[in-house]
């Protein structure tokens, strides 16, 4: 996609007008496919019994939240590269959206480890690894709302957001690397996916759905973003110019 | 009177302003717990033998954190003069200004306290002696790192002469909380241990105030 | 010298030490009810300084400072209600309104907010009374400190170079401000470089000898 | 190059006219882990199973508060200024203040950290390891801390939102020096994990400036 | 327009936003060696912003800013290496001397520091060279930053306020370095609400559309 044609605020309100309604029928409709077949449909496991529904959140969770950090991590160089105001909204926009992922990926993770672990919490490197992607999203958050001017705080969270990257390869191959309680990877393997179809469906349709779900959300905040800014832009200039009406 | 009610009134809004630095000190609290489970290792077990020191101590040092600007930012925008100069007396606005920091910083630490001790595996029988405990330390704190922060306006490396001065105050409350929820999770009456800590708020909110405008007083010479 | 007290501020013989070093001594000044005394003097004669020592933040480390003929230290409280001091800083917070620093600024000074409206009207500064801070101009936040002044009346005003940063109309806004004060029988110390209009201003140079 | 040599010399000096501020990060070390002393209790064996945790954690907060001002002071009093406009590159000064910061600061916490590993009973067979990891570590610290304070540069909460910063990027310091310490008191051999740190450092060193710099040249726009 | 490369500065249709706010748009500016460019325009007018801009510490939001016809941000290095810069604070650590500032100044800007001491001279601090910044009153300080100026020399001087604060005699000495750099063929762009003394300056006023 060429990013620069959109990236004016009036070309991507229209094409957020265009694919906004669909992104939102098209999540609520996967979602809805995705919770019926994975409560209903889909079998329980025969070692984990039903606690195995909770990876339908679970996991598809766990992908949005790196999925919606790499989305941050481009939108940061664009900003620092081509100053573009447009990816500045972006990423403070779709923040908050990846770090309650993250947070969901966390609950519900910590309520799958009771059951299965005997612990709500163990300080294994992939659930720590979660935890600090959930710190550096709360750190981007504070940094950018940090500052008097939001262009200050958009670029100097968008330098953290990319320091901050070299923490998704150390997720996603942290099973890998150290040994673990955590299950490795199982269906984003780069050889078949290790996992039951009847299982695999519903996962994928939850997966589907989370994605259209944050295009959604990300249209909308990133809308609102945009027309805050224009609000704070002529509220300044209507100070300036009273100020000056007053001086005369 | 008015006056000091204005102070806390002004201070707790411009919080609520920038709710950002509440956040930021949350999170800090969270994170540095972190940090001793990384540091101490993931055995349950071994956590969970230190929980209650180590969720006091990142407590203790969040609210040292928090108190970093307390006068500091007074003094740097010339606020610092007004007050000084105020018909009320100092004694009486220093008061207020712990007042609205404890409620803007220290409380909400006080809340989310649980959840921190969750993660360090901190035995349920100390939950609510841990809540009193920091209810009835976390005074303390704020009103001796008040002391602290205002000898250290004026100095240039604020942040740190700031820990120095404030630390050693902070050693019996740190003492006689940690003994609180020690008893509670070994089954015997944490109450003694409390009622030395009040007895160590109600120190502090008669001498903290005369201390801390003292070096007030000093600082705007 | 007389023995009938003097009505207003009177210092004799101040002496002021910073840094372990002799910024002044023996230095004698008085201000009746209605004056404008200017400090005048090269830089770091002690022109800030002596502003501090008269609002009481500094004590003179010699000397004695009077109201009324009365030691100012005898009864600070009762100084600190008289002083108003308008220092480098503008003392802003950036996140607060206008409005809300002059509500503020009354109740801290314990006097009715009556008079905030007019205080900010008096400087031009009506139009930005719902403003936060931090959208101000260097020259508008200088307004807003000096639009304390109005807003909480105090007997003796201390202004340490107020129309740094000023425009003119602002510089006329605080001449009109300083006669006004001066008329209900207040008194003005203000320390400067500039020219600062003022009707028999009386003048005190500072490192002259 | 004398550009940054001069600027380590003035930040040298800087530290040596106030000698305070380093004795105050050594004291809040010191003070620091003697507060962990009296959370934990005084049982020799549950203290030595943590301290080589805390030894580090205390380390790295002690490292987390000196930081705080290290660009500020420059940005509140116009230097930062002139260093951006210097003909050096910035990435070459911002190296020089990392270096004076650490020769002033992580230094001589490297120095007492042998005392206050024997306050808290760490094993006499990790003091040499402990001794390596800190300075193999706290290079990564500075310059991990300096790209937060960097960034933290203007920001509103400057010492809280610095740790909120800095802290995520600690923890694989943290976690690779506390493994090899561990290890050489359990017998085995640190170096894989001295290595590790290593590596840190130097991805640390050839990181570090850019993003810094960056930072800097952003915050004074 | 001419196709000619102009010597000096020169700065087309240059556009400053800051704080989401157009500050100014299609500024143009011209100095040639020898110029004195005086910047004037009621506060909030965008005066510091055009210096910064200048000085490449801000970027353009739109234009082009040249030296010798040559984009400047072609080539930042270059630019910095001819920039001298006083903005609002006087960038003095508290504990160290005046000698000690100018020196690091000297060797930060790659030049040698044979000129640190004449330069104090210039601006009457010869006698306080060995005095610690914290000693120094507010005028004395703005001293020492204009002194920099003088001790490493750079072909354009870009002064926020430079007399903010100074009294009679220090104006004079600061007009001084500046005629002196004049004519030697240097570039002054100075920012203020002041009369400047200034042989044949020329005057930009912001935000006078
Ligand atoms: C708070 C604790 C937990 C966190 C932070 C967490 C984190 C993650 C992450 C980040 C992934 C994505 C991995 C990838 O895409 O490669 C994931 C996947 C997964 N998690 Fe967890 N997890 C937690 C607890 C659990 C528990 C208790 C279980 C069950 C025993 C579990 C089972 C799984 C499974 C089956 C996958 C899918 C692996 C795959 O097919 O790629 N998780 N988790
Ligand atoms: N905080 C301080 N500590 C020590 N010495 C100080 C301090 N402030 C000022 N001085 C000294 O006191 C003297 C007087 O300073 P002061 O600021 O009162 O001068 P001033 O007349 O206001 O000068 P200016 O015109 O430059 O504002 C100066 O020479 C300075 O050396
Ligand atoms: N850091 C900043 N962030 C956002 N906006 C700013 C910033 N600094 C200045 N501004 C805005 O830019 C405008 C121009 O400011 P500038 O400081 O350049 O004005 P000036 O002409 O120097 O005024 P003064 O006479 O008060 O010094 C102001 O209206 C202000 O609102
Ligand atoms: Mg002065
Ligand atoms: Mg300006």
């Amino acid at each position: 996609m060429n990013w620069h044609r959109y990236a004016s605020p009036a070309n991507f309100k229209r094409l957020s007008d265009r694919l906004l309604p669909w992104a939102a029928g098209g999540a609520a409709l996967f979602l809805a496919a995705g919770v019926w077949s994975g409560l209903v449909v889909s079998p329980a496991d025969y070692q984990q019994g039903e606690t195995v529904r909770i990876m339908y959140v679970h996991v598809p969770a766990a992908w949005m939240s790196m999925f919606v950090y790499a989305n941050m991590a481009v939108a940061a160089a664009a900003a620092l590269v081509w100053r573009h105001p447009l990816a500045e909204v972006a990423g403070r926009a779709i923040a908050p959206v990846g770090a309650a992922f993250t947070f969901l990926c966390l609950v519900t993770g910590s309520l799958w480890g009771k059951p299965m672990w005997g612990t709500w919490w163990v300080w294994d490197a992939r659930l720590t690894s979660v935890l600090i992607l959930f710190f550096v999203y709360l750190a981007y958050m504070a940094l950018n709302a940090a500052f008097d001017e939001p262009e200050r705080g958009a670029r100097a969270s968008a330098v953290l957001a990319l320091v901050g990257a070299i923490n998704l390869p150390v997720i996603k191959f942290s099973v890998d690397w150290w040994n673990t309680l955590h299950q490795p990877a199982s269906v984003t393997r780069l050889d078949a996916p290790a996992i039951d179809p009847s299982m695999l469906a519903p996962l994928l349709a939850m997966a589907i759905g989370f994605t259209l779900f944050f295009v959604a959300v990300a249209f909308v905040r990133i809308r609102a973003e945009l027309v805050e800014r224009r609000l704070e832009a002529l509220r300044h200039a209507r100070v300036a110019g009273e100020a000056a009406a007053e001086r005369t | 009177m008015s006056a000091a009610l204005a102070l806390v009134a002004r201070d707790v809004r411009l919080a609520l302003r920038t709710p950002a630095e509440t956040l930021t000190i949350l999170a800090f609290f969270v994170i540095a717990a972190t940090l001793f489970a990384f540091g101490i290792g993931p055995e349950p077990q071994a956590l969970a033998r230190v929980a209650t020191g180590i969720v006091w101590v990142v407590a203790l040092l969040a609210c040292l954190i928090s108190l970093d600007r307390l006068f500091q930012a007074e003094a740097d925008d010339g606020s610092l003069d007004q007050l000084v100069l105020a018909p009320a007396p100092l004694e009486l606005l220093v008061l207020a200004k712990c007042l609205a920091q404890w409620l803007t910083t220290a409380l909400p630490l006080v809340v989310v306290s649980p959840l921190v001790a969750t993660m360090l595996q901190l035995s349920p029988h100390g939950y609510a002696t841990l809540l009193a405990s920091l209810l009835l330390g976390t005074p303390s704190l704020t009103l001796f790192g008040a002391v602290g922060a205002a000898l250290a306006v004026g100095a240039r490396k604020g942040g740190a002469l700031l820990a120095l001065i404030v630390l050693p105050l902070y050693v019996p409350v740190l003492i006689f909380a940690v003994a609180a929820v020690e008893a509670s999770i070994a089954g015997l009456s944490p109450r003694p241990h409390l009622f030395l800590l009040a007895g160590l708020a109600v120190f502090a909110l008669t001498l903290a105030p005369f201390a801390a405008s003292a070096a007030l007083r000093q600082a705007s010479e | 010298m007389e023995s009938t007290p003097t009505a207003g501020l009177e210092g004799r013989a101040l002496a002021c030490r910073r840094g372990g070093r002799t910024v002044f001594r023996a230095l004698d000044l008085a201000a009746a009810p209605g004056d404008l005394l200017v400090l005048r003097g090269a830089n770091g004669t002690g022109k800030s300084s002596l502003l501090r020592l008269l609002a009481g933040l500094l004590a003179p480390s010699d000397g004695r400072l009077a109201w009324d003929g009365e030691a100012v230290d005898e009864d600070p409280a009762a100084h600190r209600r008289r002083v108003a001091y308008v220092g480098h800083n503008d003392a802003l917070k950036p996140t607060l309104t206008l409005a809300e620093h002059m509500r503020f600024h009354a109740a801290l000074r314990a006097v009715p907010g009556d008079a905030c409206a007019a205080a900010l009207d008096a400087f031009g500064l009506g139009a930005l009374a719902g403003v936060p801070a931090r959208f101000l101009s260097q020259g508008q936040r200088r307004r807003a400190a000096l639009a304390r002044l109005v807003a909480a009346p105090a007997a003796l005003w201390l202004l340490d170079e107020p129309t740094n940063g000023l425009d003119a109309a602002s510089v006329e806004a605080l001449a009109r401000a300083v006669a006004r004060h001066r008329a209900s029988g207040g008194i003005v110390v203000a320390a400067t470089h500039l020219e600062f209009a003022g009707a028999s201003a009386r003048t005190l140079t500072l490192g002259a000898a």
